[in-house]
């Protein structure tokens, strides 16, 4: 993870990287090598309370503050799952709530990943982000207390 | 006629009776002169060929499918969902809710809503001139509640007397049906001041607007409804679909209709969780096909513009009017000041059956007897059945020239 | 490989095929490999163009109407009636309502058969593999009569345990409710046996027929089943219709279970005197076009013929499975002796909803999930869901080596 | 009415009639003449007993015996369904109860009138049929006494 850099510096990023494929079943293969390197979560996240619903495989997802960075980590049991939310955690992990809340996440158009999984999967997609994005609510400013 | 007497230059009628294909057919021998328009709508090319489409290209079930043709008809669901709820102007898309037509609808909502708000003693308040699928189900939960079923009458001219509505609405009164505009009578019924009452008591008001949908702008926002239910098929789309709004606060706290597919979250053999609004009330695979051709039918319309329709419609009926005066002997059953492009009437002496017999010798197709408000037409009006001829857009003044000369020929033959 | 091991010189695949207009749509680049057909069917153009063609010429409102367009509507709907009868086999039309589909007509027994038949400390019998559309009408019948719902257990091979269902049934059961064929698991049930049994206790059996109607004669006298439902959008027809099948005696002993339109027979604004068989079940205008074109899918199966279609089906079902078999490492879940052309699976260690991603990608469409099937999947195999590749006569054996070829690619990138 | 013709005798007779016009407006025309011949049935018939069901038109029918021969009277708020009646009462009327019972009314189908009236108002036809059948299977020998 690279913390110095910004969520859009992180977004640009990603683009470069998934230009280099010319095709989906490229893209696949290297989100699913994201998947699998996805730091786990524990076990006893795997409930209910942590859970993303709206997906079609369960997606755990949690988040913690450390100096004043939010901080993500999500499990799912379905592979290319696990290595998009990988992306999502790559883009916004280790940054500052207020920035998280307004991520515009604008790279899951640029690599056509939004188009390619519409709108059942998109769904999935939207909750994890919203998941996110709620908790960065949370540990915002105004909540703080 | 059409060139002459129309002012509508937005509506090139000949074009557009081009896109009904069902309207150069010849009846008896005659091209078809077809006034059964309340009972349903012709289709226009967009409606049918969509269907084609969505089975030539995209056709798979809807929902939870992870394959692109099941990921693309969920889309084209779910879009013409969003344009139903446009349509009527609905806060949002959980209130939308596809079902066969206006009869589920309201089924579902005297089912799931009014066993739940009716009681021993209570009182449903409906109108004489409902039409059998906004009268029969209120009758049996009234009868199996308890409870009693009162009726807004009816005036001479076929208006709903207000007053009378005022006076009979109590504490007792825990629901409100009533129909939007009398397919029979072609009554446009005064529902935002009847609401408005009804409000003031408590009591939420069910529309039956199948007869509006085709006809006039809703706005269920505006109207304050809280439950309305329509069909697709009477609208120029395809039969087998139809939309009931409810309002949020009341779907979320109705029980499901029916139970299987969708409209269920998770399951074991113990217990079930349903689904959100408005899957919750969408059991079984739904009509697919049709529920997406209702967006079609929906851009139809308004492509046309729901003024130029009403304009349209008007002149024909002032056009009817017209001749039917001069035709004599004719007794209209409806003549209220705000009324909708039908005519239901009887000549004097002549039975309905006869009339609508020799009419569709003549090509030109009437619907005859009780239009399903058998109450109204027996009880109210002691008549035994009447003659209907119930207009759209496009409908010509050719055709209303062939009626009147219709007529003229039945009464010379009976009378 | 059409030509060299298919033996079936009765079907032109390669013609047939095109009649089906959506099978040569591409999809990620690659021609569509559609194996989603026990969620919903292709149709063919015979079917796709008699929905066409009911709009173009005689799209009316059905029953009581007396002019021509009216009078051919009901002809064709009534003709399709009588053709839904003799693919079944049922004694007369009074005992084929048209319905949204199996959901609906299920909903309809469970409501107006069950709650009548159904009470206090009495017993249902569903089994471990129902769909929930016939699952969870009988929990929640069950729930409200305070009655105990019992389910056949399921075998590894995904068999019902039929030494178990007669332990089960006694002096408490009232009804039976079984799936004919398992949409998950393939599994064709010994329904013959077990309605003999439930006779013998003088229990009516319901069967749930959505996924043996493409594949198989039905004969409900043969069965001597009480009810049986099925889908038209299952077997090559429409979305939004289907057949509920119920014995005479049953029928005239229920209430409806609509109220509105052609279900009545009069009324007055204190009573309803309900239709004969079958209408009083048919409210409100039915899926018109849905009822007649369901008849067209009924000839487009009887042109094909049963075996023709049964034959090439196994030859499918075979040859998937002995692919299967050669790539390793798959779990196949339903392994019954008799069992129609269904593969449910998992590869050992990769889910479900990535394995039908990839095979997406390729352009090759199959289920993952539940299958609306998730006591069976979760509680009884443990799974996450499956992956289901569901056959009909128009795939190819082509299209099998591609979904062969698709899970060793699966397998190479997940494994 | 001609009680020395046959049954089959009068029904050559009625399609004969109906040869002279060819279009169904003069048909209609001739209907309605017998219509409004037709006799009426006693005001005290006309109630649930004497109805025939399934006609769209309300339709009462009668019959008694005299001196072994079987006489119809009937009436209807419609005057093409009177009409109609009365064809059938031309030809059935006066006859013995196992003549009619037997009577194939073929033609119904020369002067064109079951294919002009299909199949909702065939329906009603076939009831007013089925009701005059009844009659004569009542009175016909297996039942005399
Ligand atoms: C076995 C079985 N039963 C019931 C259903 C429900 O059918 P429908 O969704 O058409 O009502 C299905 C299909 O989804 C099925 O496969
Ligand atoms: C006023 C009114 N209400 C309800 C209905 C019932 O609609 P549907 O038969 O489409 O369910 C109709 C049409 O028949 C109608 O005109």
């Amino acid at each position: 993870m690279t913390e110095s850099k910004t969520i859009s510096q992180r977004e640009d990023q990603i683009v470069d990287d998934f230009s280099l494929f010319d095709d989906w079943m490229s893209k696949y293969e290297y989100i699913i090598e994201l998947g699998k390197k996805l730091p786990l979560i524990d076990e006893n996240y795997k409930n209910e309370l942590y859970e993303v619903k709206g997906c079609q495989s369960k997606v755990w997802l949690n988040a913690e503050m450390k100096d004043g960075m939010l901080y993500y980590k999500a499990d799912s049991d379905a592979i290319i799952t696990k290595g998009i939310i990988s992306l999502l955690i790559e883009v916004l992990s280790g940054n500052k709530p207020e920035e998280i809340k307004n991520a515009e996440m604008d790279f899951l158009n640029k690599i056509g990943l939004k188009e390619h999984l519409s709108p059942n999967r998109a769904n999935g997609l939207n909750a994890m982000i919203n998941k996110m994005k709620n908790f960065a609510i949370k540990y915002s400013g105004e909540n703080v207390n | 006629m059409d060139t002459q007497t129309s002012n509508i230059e937005t509506i090139d009628i000949t074009k557009l009776r081009e896109e009904f294909p069902i309207l150069s057919r010849k009846i008896s021998g005659e091209p078809i002169a077809y006034f059964d328009n309340a009972a349903t709508s012709q289709k226009p090319l967009s409606v049918i060929n969509a269907i084609s489409e969505y089975y030539e290209t995209i056709n798979s079930n809807v929902h939870r499918g992870i394959h692109t043709l099941s990921e693309e008809a969920t889309e084209a669901y779910e879009n013409s969902r969003e344009k139903a709820r446009k349509f009527i102007n609905a806060q949002n898309t959980g209130e939308i809710v596809f079902v066969k037509g206006t009869t589920e609808g309201i089924n579902l909502v005297a089912s799931s809503f009014g066993s739940k708000v009716v009681g021993e003693g209570d009182e449903v308040i409906i109108s004489e001139m409902e039409h059998h699928s906004n009268l029969v189900p209120w009758q049996k939960l009234c009868e199996s509640k308890n409870a009693k079923l009162k009726f807004i009458p009816v005036n001479d001219k076929g208006e709903l007397i207000t007053d009378e509505f005022r006076k009979m609405i109590n504490e007792k009164t825990k629901l409100i049906s009533l129909v939007y505009i009398s397919n029979s009578l072609g009554t446009v019924n005064p529902v935002s001041e009847i609401i408005e009452t009804a409000h003031s008591f408590n009591v939420p008001v069910v529309l039956d607007a199948a007869q509006a949908a085709p006809h006039m702008k809703i706005d269920v926002q505006k109207l304050d409804c809280d439950f309305l239910a329509f069909s697709g098929h009477k609208m120029y789309g395809p039969t087998g679909i139809g939309i009931l709004f409810g309002k949020e606060k009341h779907l979320e706290s109705m029980p499901p209709y029916q139970y299987g597919g969708e409209m269920i979250k998770s399951v074991t053999y113990d217990k079930t969780v349903f689904n959100v609004l408005p899957y919750k009330f969408e059991a079984g695979t739904p009509n697919i096909a049709g529920a997406i051709v209702l967006g079609t039918a929906v851009d139809f319309i308004e492509r046309l513009g729901h003024e130029n329709i009403h304009n349209r419609e008007m002149q024909l009926l002032t056009y009817a009017n017209q001749l039917f005066g001069e035709i004599g002997d004719i007794r209209i059953i409806g003549t209220a000041e705000n009324k909708t492009c039908l005519i239901s009437f009887i000549i004097n002496g002549i039975h309905p059956y006869d009339t609508g017999s020799i009419l569709d010798n003549l090509g030109i197709a009437v619907r005859t007897g009780f239009h399903c408000t058998q109450p109204l037409i027996e009880q109210r009006f002691r008549l035994p059945g009447t003659v209907r001829a119930s207009f759209a857009f496009y409908n010509t003044f050719e055709e209303i020239d062939r009626l009147a000369a219709g007529l003229s020929k039945v009464k010379s033959m009976f009378l």
